[in-house]
């Protein structure tokens, strides 16, 4: 099968719509009330990492719901090349960051890493993150207290040819 | 099991039709004529693939694949094949027992000399392949060699490369009909179908380079040892010529041979000469 | 075309299944002629790793006493050794149609 | 030994440019090896950069970071000739600290 050039039109609609229907069931999803912490603190977020679904981490981690933003621009690979390193970075408009997380739908546990931005630190990260499967990528960015979240669907094929 | 292998028998003929229709040939005569062979190799590449850049080829997958290019251009940025470069430099300039380097085995003491490799011996009468002389090195030092598979090797091979990138490829064909031997059993190797599989080297990559074979987007042969040693995401660690050549063998459902057996050597040696004049981009990163 | 069908014809007849449930003298007959085969493939330099397995498998079955999927293993390993001694074969002149010119 | 971190920083204007490369099996704990045990989770927990006596990034990382972890940042207020002191621990109590001149 070889790879489209471009993504035609319709598949794209359907990556966004899926996208924005994702995360409006992220925002109301009602469970717990998960002890409603200050944003990632000093000590390691043990709990975040253990949760599987992405909703829950983000709930653990930060205590509130995102909400999709287009200040939050994220670069993701559409077929990662490798599952095992992919390159992926975010960067934001919005001012007043104070953490920047990634969040991996598909993968055993969600939360994948959490970045605190003290203040005079340019709210962008660039890092390589291990993918198990065809995913999606949730960057969430905290700003002035609230959370803004963009979204990115990344394939990922098994590796190796024949054997 | 059996109808395992039966299915997977049927399915690589389809797979074989449908390539082998490409690849009819008329039989020219049998004199050996590396020139011409070089010659015709990179211009069936340069017409098959007209807005590759000629030196892009040795970026292997990435010049077929722009977007794959962007992800490798960022890797390398800060590439993962940075700490076997380092553990190379070390190793290159530490003295064996006896108080000798490397330096002492190879010309130049073994910088910017990678483009020269494999060479024919015309002493020995064989090819001698770059990981093979850092083997007979640490040998006659009285060092143990070291596998050709994994890192010690390629950290080695990685440190040489990297001093000679960007020279071009510079192999030479003496006038020994045991050269042009080598260069022809080469040949015939990278062209040999093997494997359950029933692919040779050019099924997949001077047949569909680009095109995808379950997950790996194929490379083009023309410039494919240019970049070695390698480091593979898909290993997540380093692969030297010898790695490469024997995984590609197994996953051809082919037993691979030692390493450094004259096939390779031959193999490797055709494989360079006629990538002759394009850039040693080595050590690499791939997927 | 013509050379592989004629591989996978070969591969094909030779997989009928046996009748009767076989025993450790009929095992010890088919896996004798597998290895065989699969020297002679080794021979040409052109083995190929599910022959290895294939064979593997014989010896595993056979341990276990179960003959009938010793033997079915066991002639399935020949069959892939005689092909892989069959590629080698054709392969000597066959390469020179593919080659760039 | 040479240090696991391999860093370069670099300043253009008030902005310097951080670029880390660590040498880590970054291990999930989800895979086999080749005799079928499951290897043992390994993998950098956290990670920080400090310049002038002030944390300038941290990073808390799961078990879902590449093997030889790479990370990008920048930040403002430091200049060239400042030193970068990096720091990392994992989870098995491994760690590795280094410092690096901004370029």
């Amino acid at each position: 099968m070889t790879t489209t050039t471009g993504p035609h039109p319709t598949r794209r609609l359907i990556l966004q719509g899926a996208a924005s229907v994702a995360l409006l069931g992220l925002g109301n999803l009602p469970f717990g009330a998960a002890p409603a912490r200050a944003a990632a603190n000093d000590k390691y977020p043990e709990e975040a990492f253990r949760q599987k679904s992405e909703a829950d981490a983000i709930k653990v981690l930060y205590g509130k719901t995102a909400e999709p933003s287009d200040k939050v621009k994220l670069d993701a690979p559409e077929i990662a090349e490798n599952g095992g390193v992919v390159p992926i970075s975010v960067t934001t408009t919005l001012d007043k960051v104070t953490s920047i997380s990634f969040f991996v739908a598909e993968n055993p546990f969600a939360l994948a890493a959490s970045y605190k931005i003290p203040d005079g630190t340019i709210p962008a990260v660039a890092n390589r993150l291990k993918m198990a499967r065809t995913t999606k990528l949730v960057a969430i960015v905290e700003a002035d207290g609230k959370l803004y979240s963009a979204t990115k669907e990344v394939k990922v094929t098994v590796g190796g040819c024949g054997g | 099991m059996k109808q395992r292998a039966t299915i997977l028998l049927g399915s690589a003929f389809v797979a074989l039709a449908a390539l082998a229709f490409a690849a009819t040939r008329v039989v020219a005569a049998d004199k050996v004529d590396p020139v011409a062979d070089a010659k015709a190799f990179q211009n069936f590449f340069f017409q098959k693939f007209p807005d590759v850049k000629h030196e892009d080829f040795v970026n292997g997958p990435y010049s077929m694949n722009e977007d794959m290019k962007r992800q490798w251009q960022e890797k390398e940025e800060f590439p993962p094949y940075e700490f076997a470069l380092d553990a190379g430099k070390e190793m290159f300039s530490t003295p064996f027992k006896n108080g000798k380097t490397y330096a002492d085995c190879f010309p130049n003491g073994g910088i910017g000399i990678r483009q020269n490799y494999p060479y024919f011996d015309t002493k020995e009468g064989k090819v001698i392949t770059l990981e093979l002389a850092l083997n007979r090195c640490r040998e006659a030092n009285g060092e143990a060699p070291y596998s050709y598979v994994k890192d010690e090797m390629a950290s080695l091979t990685a440190y040489m490369a990297y001093t000679s990138r960007g020279k071009p490829m510079d192999i030479k064909i003496p006038d020994d009909p045991r050269a042009l031997a080598a260069f022809e059993n080469g040949k015939r190797y990278f062209y040999t179908r093997r494997g359950q599989m029933n692919f040779s080297c050019a099924s997949c990559h001077v047949q569909s380079p680009g095109e995808r074979i379950r997950a790996e987007t194929l490379a083009p042969a023309l410039g494919i040892l240019n970049a070695m040693p390698i480091y593979r995401s898909e290993w997540s660690g380093m692969g030297t010529t010898s790695r490469r050549f024997v995984t590609c063998n197994s996953q051809t459902r082919a037993v691979p041979l030692e390493p450094q057996s004259d096939e390779y050597r031959d193999v490797e040696y055709f494989l360079s000469y006629v990538a002759n004049g394009l850039p040693i981009s080595g050590p690499g990163a791939r997927p | 075309m013509k050379r592989s069908l004629a591989l996978a014809m070969l591969l094909a007849l030779s997989l009928a299944p046996s009748a009767r449930a076989a025993d450790e003298a009929d095992y010890k007959a088919a896996y004798a002629a597998a290895e065989a085969a699969s020297k002679g493939a080794a021979g040409l330099r052109n083995q190929w790793t599910v022959t290895v397995s294939a064979l593997a498998a014989a010896k595993k079955a056979a341990d276990g006493g179960d003959f009938d999927r010793a033997v079915a293993a066991a002639k399935e390993a020949e069959a892939l050794a005689q092909a892989s001694i069959f590629q080698a074969k054709t392969e000597k002149e066959a390469w020179k149609a593919m080659e760039i010119r | 030994m040479a240090s696991s971190i391999r860093v370069r920083a670099t300043s253009n204007g008030d902005i310097t440019e951080v670029q880390a490369l660590i040498q880590h099996p970054m291990d999930t704990g989800l895979v086999k090896d080749s005799k079928g045990e499951l290897i043992p989770a390994h993998f950098i927990q956290e990670l920080k950069f400090e310049c002038n006596g002030k944390d300038v990034f941290v990073a808390n990382w799961g078990t879902a970071v590449s093997k030889d972890p790479y990370v990008k940042f920048s930040f403002k207020g430091a200049k060239k000739g400042d030193e970068l002191k990096i720091s990392w621990t994992d989870n098995k109590g491994g760690s590795d600290t280094t410092t690096a001149k901004i370029a």
